[in-house]
């Protein structure tokens, strides 16, 4: 089932599975399908009750949108986690990548470097004067009114990662990972939760109950930290899975 | 079970459908980067059904992280795997 | 009520077809795919759920929300371990047997 | 008084702990300050671990956190009962343990990733142990997952990339069929807490197809028989300190969920035939794990084989725990299941540490060209063999114990057949360990190729763990009372087999 992974287009042609075992699989699938929609039409859905709580209870939580209301307070733990699930992947590809790779002198003792690309979009660039400012003012955004309306940290994050990443499709801008500062952002969002629910602990007796008077602005500075380290990490995993070896092919379409 | 004709349910219909056989066009591409593009398309239009239903944080998460990045590092990937490596890397060998 | 039925029974169909694809398939990419169509379908059949008429429930969304960024991440490191031993060079296909040495 | 407040804050520092160690771990720039405050983590956890286990002894009752104050349905609650305790109480001892011999194993290169993933795992599993909450339990399980797939592509070579590439799949794929379970479950009964779950989880169809799509996404990373591809290459390919934790902690969590599951949150929807179909599934894991380590050529892959097997012996707690025609729940058998956890989770970590230790001296780990092994590196024999008494099931080691109170509970319950599969998987073991020992014993020695001085004190801790995995047969009452600390409710004991 796992034993065959192809990695290169010149091979996907061949298959691993015979015709009949192909079939056989979509049978034993198609009968789960069925079996699944059938417990799903027969069965009745349950009464609203916790979504009821949730709003009965938006009120003290500090935050008017619902959804951020669930993820950074109600059930603030789990999005603890989710730093830390993103955290682990940023660690993963953190090594200093292949020394080849920067031919073109980029300076490696800053987080965000300019270099001399031998090759410069120049379209991107052009286009990037407009949208790097439009984006970052796009993202504060996002994050300032995920209090009331749709958004919030991640989609802040994203909007945030999307700006980084046009700037490192351009080609004129480089960065490097391991250094203390690029670290420092990587996990700011992960310490600014700890730290929360330490220091919520202390005023209030129990980890992650925000003081009810100042939840709103905590719950702001905790999306704020989480907004940097979401983009960074989702920057990185971009950034370090385009790097190639040879920087001199990377623009060739 | 009566059938309600209204302008929405037919709207959720197409769109459950169109969204299924987006799926198993995606699946069934031959090509590799085929795949990829049909997937960030599945991804815009699996949006517009967030909308429908009422979830706005999760599309614009969805249209940026789900479609858009995960998309963009598919075929990043995808091109790099099919760039053969010119310089024999000096990571470990097997050690087996 | 049928409005909410339509898209479950669409999310199963996307997780039958994400969970055929992802054990059919050979090559990576594509299987990643694939686990990423089951996981839309996943999200589906949660955010159908959480549609009770005037009430929309939170929680499915916040839980929805954390699963597309946990699908990032795994999608990510898989492709990085992917690119990994393509840099290693040497052939591209790979058998391990379970039995083998 | 002061101390019935503090306790419960033991709860969430037990998850804060390793998380912050992962932090510092990633922001420290010298190896010698990440080791150290390693180790300094590394005891506090075992301080905390005993705190708990203290305090469920002394009062005999169990531990409920509602984390920001909202309380279950809304929030998310932590719990610790008697068998969620001695999980973290194993564990933290454990990681203890290896963090000391990683400390030495790992060179500054290395180390840079290691010790922040190390942390963030073992933050996931601790989350495990703790989670009361369906969702929750997903995200842990990911943390878990993905960092131990980072872990084992630390080793670098195109074999661990390529078993820890397909070690993500399987994970991702278990993982998303865990939460669609979950998702059947929310739409049924509108909850994610797993004590409410419990008490309103009934026997229909929904409940079903979710308690089979959650074991089924478990088992995948439980790695029982027909799911177990991906185990052996992962764990043998991984460095040693991560192969130990690999088969002694992170496969055992998500059997402890799917003993939860099983026997807790989801038991009106299980039945006979389910379960008799785990226990077959567990048996024939067994026999043919323990064939395979008999035939495998490496040391580490051998090890690993009989990590396929001893899962086995866990799943014969399935058809175990009732006895045919009584819905009562055998606490005798899972106190087995609970014993074999312990005694297999020390043993194999003292053997991957063993190996190691022998991989790292002879540059290999083939086993024929291993003889006279006990003339180089004696302690590694030595903590081979003694925790080989404990896979074995002779007495008084910490297996001895596990497999007689599993024998008890089949021959009690009238199920002897089971007992057949039990000492015919212990003959087998003995076999396959007889094998490498004859050869460490043989006359003609094979000089070592590349020769890396072998450090005394790393072996010390696989011979510590190796010693302990014989140890812990000696206080079964201790361990007893500590699993009869559970909620107020029908726990472990709630019938819902026809």
């Amino acid at each position: 089932m796992f034993r065959k992974l192809i990695l290169s287009e010149s091979l996907s042609s061949q298959n691993e599975m015979t015709l009949l075992t192909r079939c056989a699989l979509a049978l034993v699938i198609s009968i789960l399908t069925i079996g699944l929609s059938a417990a799903l039409i027969l069965s009745p859905k349950a009464e609203p009750v916790l979504a009821i709580e949730a709003l009965d209870k938006l009120a003290l939580s500090g935050v008017e949108n619902p959804v951020t209301a669930v993820l950074l307070n109600f059930r603030s733990y789990d999005t603890l986690l989710e730093i830390a699930v993103l955290l682990i992947v940023a660690v993963t590809m953190s090594t200093p990548s292949n020394k080849q790779m920067n031919q073109s002198a980029a300076d490696t003792s800053r987080w965000l470097s300019v270099n001399d690309a031998q090759f410069v979009h120049p379209i991107l660039t052009a286009l990037l004067r407009w949208l790097i400012p439009l984006g970052i003012l796009l993202s504060g955004y996002l994050l300032w009114t995920g209090a009331y309306l749709p958004g919030g940290a991640f989609q802040a994050g994203a909007v945030l990662t999307g700006v980084g990443v046009a700037l490192a499709v351009a080609g004129r801008h480089h960065f490097t990972w391991h250094l203390f500062i690029a670290r420092f952002v990587l996990t700011v969002g992960l310490i600014a939760f700890v730290a929360m629910a330490a220091g919520n602990a202390l005023a209030t007796g129990i980890v992650l109950q925000y003081p009810i008077e100042h939840a709103g602005l905590i719950i702001l500075l905790v999306e704020l930290a989480a907004t940097i380290s979401i983009a960074a990490i989702l920057l990185m995993l971009f950034t370090q899975i385009t790097a190639l070896p040879n920087t001199s092919e990377r623009l060739k379409p | 079970m009566v059938i309600i004709v209204s302008i929405e349910l037919w709207m959720d219909v197409l769109l459950a459908v169109s969204t299924v056989l987006l799926a198993g066009l995606t699946l069934a591409a031959r090509n590799v980067f085929t795949a990829i593009v049909l997937y960030v398309c599945l991804g815009l239009l699996v949006t517009i059904i967030w909308v429908r239903l009422n979830a706005w944080d999760v599309a614009i998460a969805e249209a940026a992280i789900g479609a858009g990045l995960t998309g963009a590092l598919l075929l990043m990937a995808w091109r790099r795997l099919n760039h053969p490596v010119i310089v024999p890397s000096k990571d470990a060998k097997d050690v087996s | 009520m049928t409005h909410d039925l339509l898209f479950s029974i669409t999310g199963v169909v996307l997780i039958g077809i994400g969970l055929f694809g992802s054990v059919a398939s050979t090559h990576i990419i594509k299987k990643l795919i694939a686990i990423n169509i089951m996981g839309l379908g996943i999200f589906m059949i949660f955010l159908s759920t959480a549609r009770h008429g005037m009430i929309t429930d939170p929680i499915p969304h916040a839980v929805v929300l954390t699963g597309i960024v946990v699908a990032i991440a795994g999608t990510s490191l898989c492709l990085w371990l992917a690119l990994k031993i393509h840099l290693l060079g040497e052939d591209t296909t790979e058998e391990v047997n379970a039995n083998d040495v | 008084m002061m101390s019935d407040l503090l306790t419960p804050l033991l709860l969430p520092l037990m998850v804060a702990t390793p998380l912050i160690a992962a932090l510092v771990s990633i922001l420290v720039g010298s190896k010698r300050l990440r080791v150290g405050i390693s180790l300094l983590f590394a005891i506090l956890q075992v301080l905390i671990a005993l705190g708990l286990v203290l305090f469920l002894s002394t009062y005999q009752s169990a531990i409920r956190y509602e984390l920001g104050g909202w309380g279950a349905p809304l929030g998310i609650d932590l719990t610790v009962d008697g068998l969620s305790a001695l999980m973290l109480m194993l564990s933290s001892v454990l990681v203890l343990v290896l963090s000391l011999y990683s400390s030495q194993y790992f060179s500054h290169q290395d180390s840079v990733r290691f010790w922040p993933l190390w942390w963030l795992l073992i933050a996931g599993l601790n989350a495990v142990f703790l989670a009361a909450d369906a969702f929750n339990i997903f995200v842990a399980l990911e943390i878990m997952g993905l960092s131990a797939v980072a872990l084992v592509s630390l080793g670098g070579s195109r074999a661990a990339l390529m078993s820890a590439l397909r070690y993500a799949l399987v994970g991702l794929l278990g993982s998303l069929l865990y939460l669609l379970g979950v998702a059947l479950l929310y739409r049924a009964y509108g909850t994610l807490d797993l004590l409410m779950l419990s008490t309103v989880a009934d026997h229909n169809p929904l409940t079903w197809v979710s308690l089979s799509l959650i074991s089924l996404g478990l088992l995948l990373k439980t790695a029982l028989l027909p799911l177990h591809f991906w185990l052996p290459a992962a764990h043998s390919s991984a460095p040693a300190p991560v192969s130990a934790v690999l088969s002694a902690l992170v496969v055992k969590a998500s059997f402890y969920l799917l003993m939860r599951f099983w026997f807790d949150v989801l038991s009106p929807a299980t039945n006979e035939i389910g379960m008799t179909a785990l226990g077959v599934l567990g048996a024939v894991a067994i026999i043919w794990g323990c064939v395979a380590a008999l035939r495998a050529q490496r040391l580490k892959l051998l090890i690993a084989y009989s990590t396929v097997a001893q899962i086995g012996y866990l799943f014969l707690l399935f058809p175990l725990a009732t006895a045919s025609g009584s819905s009562m729940i055998n606490a005798g058998t899972i106190a087995a299941v609970v014993y074999f956890i312990l005694a297999h989770a020390l043993a194999k970590a003292a053997m991957f540490l063993a190996a190691g230790d022998i991989q790292s001296y002879y540059g290999h780990d083939n086993i024929n060209k291993l003889k006279g092994l006990v003339l180089t590196l004696p302690m590694a024999v030595a903590t081979f063999a003694i925790a080989g008494v404990s896979l074995i099931g002779l007495p008084p080691s910490g297996g001895f114990i596990a497999k007689w109170l599993l024998l008890e509970s089949a021959i009690s319950s009238g199920k002897w057949w089971w007992a057949v599969i039990m000492l015919m998987g212990g003959l087998l073991a003995a076999l396959y360990i007889g094998k490498v020992l004859s050869i460490a014993f043989n006359q003609d020695i094979d000089r070592p190729t590349v020769h890396r001085p072998a450090q005394n004190r790393s072996a010390f801790y696989g011979f510590t763990l190796a010693i302990l995995a014989v140890f812990c047969g000696f206080n079964t009452e201790w361990v007893l009372n500590l699993l009869e600390v559970q909620f107020e409710r029908p726990l472990m004991t709630s019938g819902g087999v026809q």
